[in-house]
């Protein structure tokens, strides 16, 4: 008997045991509804049609069972523990006096109603409304047909950009790298994208990347890479053909 | 006549009228003879009775609850009378306003004339089944026709209500929309293509 | 007393006592004295005065209605003579019973008023979803606005419902809460005792 495979029907919950604690773990189902002695129950009456004892099953029952007893003890009494805890004896018996004993008159309150509920069994009235009751006038007050023509207008607006500010990305404008790059350039032939830029954050990186591509566009400079993840070395196109302006401005 | 037996009753006809009264005060629908013979485990005929007994008690103009035949069966209504009482009791505070989806599907249904749920949800971007419930509950809507015949969905348009709540004399009233291109069909195009843009 | 003016009625009392009972025989709810003056634009006495005429024609043993004060206010019902025939024609609003769980969790709200469900669990030493959502079906509790504003649990409080089905006048009629819970001093007692014992 596989007791994993036990299967309940409670109030609570219908199904293998094995589901019913992956729910319990996953806090999907609340184990102070779960009535444990359901379980017990269950697992007993299977238990009693077989012929032998498995002492196994009972092992491994007992373990789950007493695992989820303590689990649902905890549960039902998550901040009281601590609180009563921290009481001297005297005050923690009156504390919990004072619990059972507000227990005690609202369990004779129930029963009280109970009493009043079976009494009171043979009072029929009528729920709702009558056969030939009037229908209720649900008056609307006069309207302006202008907040007609203004929703009409809003359902025709544009949709917003989606704002991405929540995303607290800070995009540096690509310019400002075209910019940089020009400058770099300026000074130097050729330069090495990665060490440039060491030291950005990623978002950075790759605004850089777009400016690259920009410039590349425009045909200002030329990009090599000599292999996949190797080094993207930048250069000036107009290097080979004005060295003379490498020389003045170097 | 095949009835089910029933033991002859020795109550009188007044008991059995008492408690036919009392499943008549606490029913939700009109009674038939024949469920009030069920109930009471009693002879139609008694049952009948006891009814003409209770008609006379109850009827216009001795008393402000009246016994009534209608179709279906016998209920208790209010004297007429009581009628002014009864619509003041039944009159619900004037509502002030619509839901804004309540609005948007009464703008649509009003600017572009009978349209079904499915074109309402696509321009509004969400589903319109309540809002239309809603609408022709409070009967500023009404169903008018069948999208394509008999099987297509089912298209609704504004009410002479929504005229009046509304102050318009006619559809032809409403507010311009000079500034989305005026006519009908370029509204609907418009609004189309917006609905189309929203994200999902 | 602060009270809308009316015009002095000139209708003999009988009259307003037909008009009463036709606004109780429609109404889907028990009617307060102030309700029933508002419909027939009369005077409260007045009304109080019809009322005692109805409730000595409509009483039980004499009609098959009979007019009860329940719930703040007052309604028709069935004769108690007649509750076997009801029960053939009709469903109890509470068919089949209360569990325990049910009814401490209903004690526990009809008794402290307005509260929240870790409230409930916290007297009754076990969660009270389930029993909450079942009276909540039921229509013998309602929601009752939240805990400290918006962010809150969710409060209960009885309904009118819950006072017609317990045939109580108000929550008043409810057993002194002091009268009950006799052997908590013993109770209490025992748990002293062991305190004493315990090693601090």
């Amino acid at each position: 008997m596989i007791v994993r495979e036990l299967e309940l029907d409670l109030d609570a919950f219908e199904g293998p045991f094995d589901l019913l604690l992956t729910l319990v773990l996953k806090d999907e189902l609340d184990l102070s509804e779960i009535d444990v002695a359901g379980i017990v129950v269950a697992f007993v009456e299977r238990l009693a049609e077989r012929e032998r004892l498995d002492l196994d099953a009972c092992g491994e029952f007992l373990v789950l069972v007493a695992a989820l007893l303590e689990l649902k003890a905890r549960g039902l009494f998550p901040e009281e523990e601590a609180e009563l805890a921290e009481l001297e004896p005297e005050e923690a018996a009156e504390e919990l006096a004072r619990r059972l004993a507000e227990y005690r008159r609202m369990k004779e309150a129930a029963a009280w109603l109970a009493d009043r509920l079976a009494s009171e069994g043979d009072r029929y009235f009528r729920l709702g409304p009558a056969p030939l009751a009037p229908k209720p006038e649900r008056r609307l007050a006069d309207q302006d047909p202008a907040q007609l023509a203004e929703v009409i207008r809003l359902l025709a607006a544009e949709p917003p950009t989606p704002s991405l500010a929540h995303m607290a990305l800070q995009f540096p404008p690509v310019t400002q790298f075209v910019e940089r790059f020009r400058a770099l350039l300026r000074r130097r032939s050729r330069i090495d994208f990665d060490q440039e830029l060491a030291g950005l954050s990623r978002v950075e990186q790759a605004v850089a990347f777009l400016a690259l591509l920009d410039l590349r566009r425009n045909g200002e400079i030329a990009i090599e890479q000599a292999a996949p993840f190797a080094p993207i070395r930048i250069s000036r196109t107009d290097v080979e053909r004005d060295n003379s302006w490498t020389v003045r401005s170097a | 006549m095949d009835r089910p037996l029933r033991l002859i009753s020795t109550n009188p006809v007044d008991q059995l009228a008492r408690t036919v009264e009392a499943l008549l005060v606490v029913a939700a629908a009109p009674l038939a003879v024949e469920e009030l013979a069920e109930a009471t485990q009693d002879d139609p005929e008694r049952i009948q009775t006891a009814l003409s007994l209770l008609s006379d008690r109850y009827r216009e103009g001795r008393s402000g609850i009246v016994l009534e035949k209608v179709a279906g069966g016998w209920a208790f209504r209010a004297a007429r009378e009581a009628g002014e009482a009864c619509g003041r009791l039944f009159e619900k505070p004037v509502q002030r306003g619509l839901s804004h989806a309540a609005l948007e599907t009464l703008a649509i249904v009003a600017y572009l004339g009978p349209c079904t749920r499915p074109d309402i949800a696509r321009i509004r971007g969400v589903a319109a089944d309540s809002a239309v419930a809603g609408l022709v509950e409070r009967g500023l809507i009404a169903e008018a026709g069948r999208d394509d015949g008999a099987g297509g969905a089912i298209r609704y348009k504004t009410t002479p209500l929504f005229e009046r709540v509304f102050g318009l004399e006619s559809l032809s009233q409403l507010p311009r929309l000079d500034d989305l291109g005026g006519d009908v069909d370029t509204i609907r195009e418009r609004l189309h293509e917006i609905a189309e843009k929203r994200p999902a």
